[in-house]
């Protein structure tokens, strides 16, 4: 408990235990102190615990309060997505990508059908489909970062933000449900198109949806972003510098909230994204360290809040040019695909979801690789957590916004 | 005879004797002799626990018991600041600082190897006569000057504070007492601060 | 000399020398034969059980509140359905449903100590309340040193607490017990501080006395209005209790997205929910101690209307008006914290104790000397 | 940057082990070839695999800071063919490359990219367990998705499904 109490500034907390380790740890030079050294004591957080966001465990080894190390054990929710890849004709594999990023699954099925489509090179998707695509695709981004807020919230002990934010989620799955009859697991983009037109009213609903959110966003991020205590419980905790964030292979808003300017829509684009942003429908949200210091939790939080607003941009754009047609290729009933290799990454809420596509010319693919996001994401977690309180790695676990079923997959 | 067994043992002798010193007091003096039965037998029961006891912590919870006990006498004395103290400074304070130090330390079992049945039955035969005896001397005493001809202290709060702060009583001791307190308070922290100047911070390295 | 001075101002002596038991005891058409002791003792048990019964309902009464109030909060509604309005009676079934739960030891587990624990949680709390008086004329357990001996019964609920921690064998469990062990004992200080500003104010430890020295001004002359430090003393005072009281944002022993559930991990059915009613029950016992110390406890302007009108302090319906004022307040008080709790994230164990050593205490010292130099000014200028 | 630029850049700076470029091409009837889709592809050689990885990232006309992806196939259960496949991306230009190395069954072990990108860490320790690929020089070559006593290497081709599991059987 001795070193919870420290006379140090508060703002270099982490430096300040960074460097009570290298004391400990060399033994050349007599250091005079009296904490009183205890045993060490590892600790099971997970596979059930409320922190890991699902079934994931980390060994913490602790030093009292003081987390001293940490390794990350996966596998509690593999489902061995890949192999089914190689074994499900390529229709038939759009369901199993709803299950990895459970809380995205719209983003996946766009991902999934854009490797497919990349190995298809006559085929043409019609513009309607593509802004339903877009439209889809943001929506569900703001319920995934609405579900990163609000447990976010949850791990920092605010339980009630959780609520709010689940409440606006719920209105998006209920235009997702009028959309395509699902609520989680939509399968709702298909190769070549999407499989159902919006029904009558339904882009006038999202687009009233669009103006409720964007009063409730600045209550929501008032009440817990701007927060002092969430602050100073998420700033200067978990810091990732710009060049550690690159190494690491992060990407989506872990990697913009270190302060890398990056993001796929923007800067390699696809769908309408390229158009939209040239329209200035859309900016990037980089963390800029503004309550902290550059790439700690409250950034990579922060980037999330925004994104929120920014999709919505995105999807008022979307509404604006949006007009009839169809809303399908021209793809047959069982779909051949022809050989030939691909890897198509688009930008998901939680970073680059990578789809390496095989083709023989069969019915079925020869090999089908995910590159979840939160796979590369959560392994920076045991290069952060040595030196924070055990509050703190929870907070760090959080702001990973990770989703088992897609490091598992 | 087995650790199991043992534990048995001395929990049921522990169990008669307070309730026979319980029953003596009801006996002889009624309510009032009662619940110096108990509070006696409680405050001693606990000091032996904390003997017998193998683990420190169980040990220092059977603390609680004595304190508690103690605190039950002054009561029946009729000195509720006296026993409010005890329980605040002793429960509230010094055994949550004993627990928060014993309770890291690994639980070495083969340590504490002292009471072994021979000890132990002389220790809880020993213990018991004493409850015994106490229960008679203080009922005795109870006798010569029953509990409602006691003088009630009313507002002990005042007269504690007097007591401190009067010329001819404590006031010096008080005091003196209070200084140390302070000057080893300070001293302390002077002693466990964190010396920053030590070692470089980490962007130096 | 207070004692005297509180006498005065409601023109007859504040501890009426018998308490619940004895009238209840006084009522009963007693036969001469049955022993002294066996009445004592009767009056005692008899007395208890009304006590508990009356406690537990009023906890009881708060765990709903709490759910309405998280409820509204949220945007729910919350218990609705059983009991018909309003599911007041969800408390009712959830302690029935709590009652039937398997009650399960952990094991490896010290199963004593792990049986011991609720209960030294629950008796510690509930004897602290032993010492609130209902009225100017009822009362349980006549404290003169009413405040210490709230402070000292309640602080034993830590050991209950880490004996529960220590006794689970679980990891979390122990976690818990440390920072609730940790927390505790630094913010007794703050709370134990911000206390004596108005016990200087009022001179005196008991309650009915502090409530006593408050009536004037028509049931208006609360102590939080008669010196300017007793407001930053309140303020310190709230955010102690609610370090003490292990409620949000100072919940770490239980903190459930860290530690599971804190020192109550692998405690369930009964067991569990006696740890439940130690919270709700030190939140009334800190909201009320805070309403007879710094807003009047039973004063108010319309106990000062039925003065007025005439009405005995002894007499029956003053003694109920009495007893709902300082429920009221009290009420009010835990729905401040409830209110905070559904706000607030969670601090951090080097912040909370940052606070309690760092900030609070000295503050806490200040308002003291403050309050008593404001005291000691108005006695200079004006006698 | 298009893939045959890069491989020439990567020429021109010196770089050894590369083989090619494996580009799309559309089918020809003449040759019986029925083409093939997609993107293409950097053939590297395996055993320089370090060194070119590191002059990817440090070039400063292509500086590839991000490893996105790494991973293996295997196409065929009667070939010897198993491919590594490597995804890097580069935040200044923009562009991507993937990289495709092959390796015999019968030898598989490759250098560990740990050491040029960190990202490769958990990547190679599911392509090393899912494949049965060594990665020389790994830090801490532990299984990661599988338990740790799991037999065989479940995405190759060959692999037969167990019937039991710990006396679970799995039929």
């Amino acid at each position: 408990m001795s070193n919870s109490t420290s006379n140090t500034p508060e703002k270099d907390h982490k430096s300040s235990y960074r460097a009570e380790e290298r004391r400990t740890l060399s033994s050349g030079e007599e250091e005079f102190f009296f904490d009183v050294k205890t045993s060490d004591m590892e600790v099971n957080m997970g596979p059930q615990h409320p922190a890991t966001h699902g079934v994931m465990r980390v060994l913490i080894r602790c030093d009292g309060e003081l987390v001293t190390g940490s390794q990350v054990h996966l596998g509690y929710l593999h489902r061995c997505a890949e192999k089914i890849g190689e074994n499900v004709e390529w229709l038939q594999y759009l369901p199993y990508t709803d299950r990895y990023d459970y809380l995205a699954a719209m983003n996946n099925n766009l991902g999934y059908s854009m490797a497919v489509e990349a190995l298809m090179p006559g085929l043409e998707i019609p513009r309607r489909a593509v802004l339903l695509r877009t439209i889809n695709v943001e929506l569900n981004r703001i319920a995934s970062h609405l579900v990163a807020y609000g447990t976010y919230g949850l791990d920092i002990g605010a339980i009630t933000p959780f609520l709010y934010a689940f409440r606006e989620r719920e209105w998006i799955q209920a235009l997702f449900e009028k959309i395509c009859g699902a609520r989680l697991t939509y399968s709702y983009i298909r190769i070549g198109g999407v499989f159902n037109d919006a029904p009558p009213g339904w882009l006038k609903e999202v687009g009233h949806f669009c103006d409720v959110f964007e009063e409730k966003w600045k209550e929501y991020r008032d009440l817990l972003a701007l927060n002092h205590i969430f602050i100073k419980r998420t700033a200067h905790v978990g810091v990732i510098p710009k060049d550690m964030a690159i190494d690491f292979g992060l990407t989506g808003p872990m990697l913009r909230g270190s302060g890398v300017d990056f993001d796929l829509r923007r800067d390699m684009p696809y769908m309408a994204y390229g158009e939209a942003y040239e329209a200035g429908a859309f900016k990037v949200p980089v963390g800029s360290g503004e309550k902290g210091e550059l790439g700690d939790s409250w950034d990579r939080f922060y980037v999330r809040v925004e994104e929120m607003m920014e999709s919505i941009k995105l999807v008022r754009w979307c509404l604006g040019v949006i007009e009839d047609g169809p809303i399908i290729g021209e793809i047959p009933k069982v779909i051949k695909v022809p050989a030939g290799e691909a890897y198509v990454g688009i930008e998901n809420p939680r970073g680059e979801l990578g789809h390496y596509v095989h083709s023989d010319g069969g019915k079925v693919a020869v090999r089908c690789r995910v590159r979840g996001p939160s796979f590369t994401n959560i392994a920076v977690v045991e290069e952060l957590m040595p030196g924070t309180l055990l509050a703190d790695s929870v907070a760090i676990i959080g702001s990973t916004d990770i989703v088992i079923g897609e490091t598992d997959r | 005879m087995s650790i199991l067994h043992q534990q048995r043992a001395f929990y049921g002798l522990l169990t008669l004797a307070i309730l026979t010193s319980v029953g003596y007091g009801l006996v002889s003096h009624g309510a009032e002799g009662m619940a110096f039965g108990f509070f006696s037998s409680f405050t001693i029961a606990g000091s032996l626990m904390c003997i017998w006891e193998r683990s420190v912590v169980r040990s220092a919870f059977s603390l609680m018991a004595t304190f508690m006990g103690v605190a039950g006498l002054f009561l029946l004395l009729g000195s509720d600041f006296l026993a409010m103290a005890q329980i605040l400074i002793y429960v509230g304070g010094i055994l949550a600082l004993i627990l928060f130090g014993v309770m890291l330390t690994p639980p070495d079992l083969g340590e504490r190897s002292l009471p072994r049945i021979g000890g132990t039955l002389v220790l809880v035969l020993g213990g018991a006569s004493l409850v015994w005896k106490h229960v008679m001397d203080a009922t005795e005493s109870l006798a010569v000057l029953p509990v409602e001809e006691l003088t009630p202290m009313t507002s002990q709060d005042q007269s504690v504070g007097l007591a401190f702060l009067h010329p001819e009583q404590y006031v010096v001791a008080f005091e003196l007492a209070a200084f140390l307190l302070t000057v080893a308070l300070v001293a302390a922290v002077y002693i466990a601060r964190r010396r920053t100047a030590d070692f470089e911070p980490e962007e130096a390295a | 000399m207070i004692q005297e001075q509180a006498d005065a101002v409601l023109g007859h002596p504040v501890h009426p020398d018998s308490n619940v038991f004895v009238r209840i005891l006084e009522w009963l058409p007693l036969p001469e034969i049955i022993p002294g002791w066996v009445v004592t003792f009767g009056g005692v048990m008899l007395g208890m059980s009304i006590f508990l019964a009356v406690m537990s309902v009023l906890v009881m009464f708060c765990v709903w509140l709490e759910r309405k109030v998280s409820g509204h909060i949220q945007c729910r509604t919350g218990p609705m359905y059983a009991g018909g309005w309003h599911g007041w009676a969800q408390s009712l079934a959830d302690g029935v449903k709590l009652l039937l739960k398997e009650d399960m030891i952990p094991k490896d587990a010290d199963r004593t100590l792990f049986w011991i624990a609720p209960a030294i949680v629950l008796g510690s709390i509930f004897g602290a309340m032993v010492a609130f008086p209902l009225s100017y004329d009822w009362w349980f357990g006549r404290m003169d040193l009413g405040v210490f001996a709230i402070l000292a019964l309640s602080s034993t609920t830590t050991i209950g607490v880490v004996m529960a921690g220590w006794a689970s064998a679980s990891k979390w469990s122990l976690y818990g017990a440390m920072r609730e062990a940790a927390q505790v004992v630094a913010y007794e200080i703050p709370l134990g501080l911000s206390l004596l500003a108005p016990l200087f104010v009022l001179g005196t430890f008991s309650l009915t006395e502090a409530s006593a020295m408050q009536s004037g001004w028509f049931g208006m002359k609360w102590a939080i209005f008669t010196n300017p430090f007793l407001l930053p003393a309140f303020l310190i005072y709230v955010v102690a209790a609610l370090a003490e009281t292990k409620r949000a944002p100072f919940d770490l022993p239980e903190a459930e997205s860290e530690l599971v559930a804190g020192f109550m991990t692998e405690y369930s059915g009964i067991r569990w929910s006696f740890f439940f009613f130690e919270e709700y029950a030190a939140m009334l016992l800190m909201s009320v101690l805070g309403a007879f110390f710094w807003f009047g406890g039973f004063e108010s302007p319309l106990t000062g209307a039925l003065r007025a009108s005439g009405m005995e302090d002894t007499s029956l319906v003053f003694s109920l008006v009495c007893f709902g004022t300082v429920l009221f307040k009290g009420f009010v008080g835990i729905f401040l914290m409830m209110w905070l709790r559904w706000t607030l994230p969670r601090v951090r164990i080097d912040q909370v104790m940052t606070m309690g050593y760092k900030y609070l205490t000295p503050l806490a010292l200040f308002c003291v000397l403050g309050a008593a130099s404001w005291e000691a000014l108005q006695h200079l200028i004006f006698s | 940057m298009e893939l045959q630029a890069i491989h020439d850049t990567l020429k021109a700076a010196g770089v050894v082990g590369l083989l090619g470029c494996d580009e799309p091409r559309p089918a020809n009837k003449k040759e019986k070839d029925p083409g093939r889709a997609g993107m293409p592809f950097l053939l590297v050689d395996p055993a320089e695999i370090v060194p070119l990885l590191t002059a990817c990232r440090d070039e400063s006309r292509l500086q590839f800071d991000l490893l996105i992806d790494l991973t293996a196939s295997d196409p065929a259960a009667d070939g010897d063919d198993l491919w590594v496949l490597i995804q890097l991306l580069s935040l200044k230009y923009r562009h991507r490359l993937a990289i495709k190395a092959h390796l015999p069954k019968s030898a598989l072990s490759i250098a560990s990219a740990t050491a040029v990108y960190r990202a490769a860490n958990w990547h190679e320790r599911e392509c090393s367990e899912m494949f049965g690929i060594t990665f020389e020089g790994h830090p801490d070559p532990r299984k990661i998705l599988l338990p740790d006593d799991w037999k065989g290497f479940p995405l190759r081709k060959d692999y037969e499904f167990p019937t039991e599991y710990h006396g679970i059987s799995c039929e």
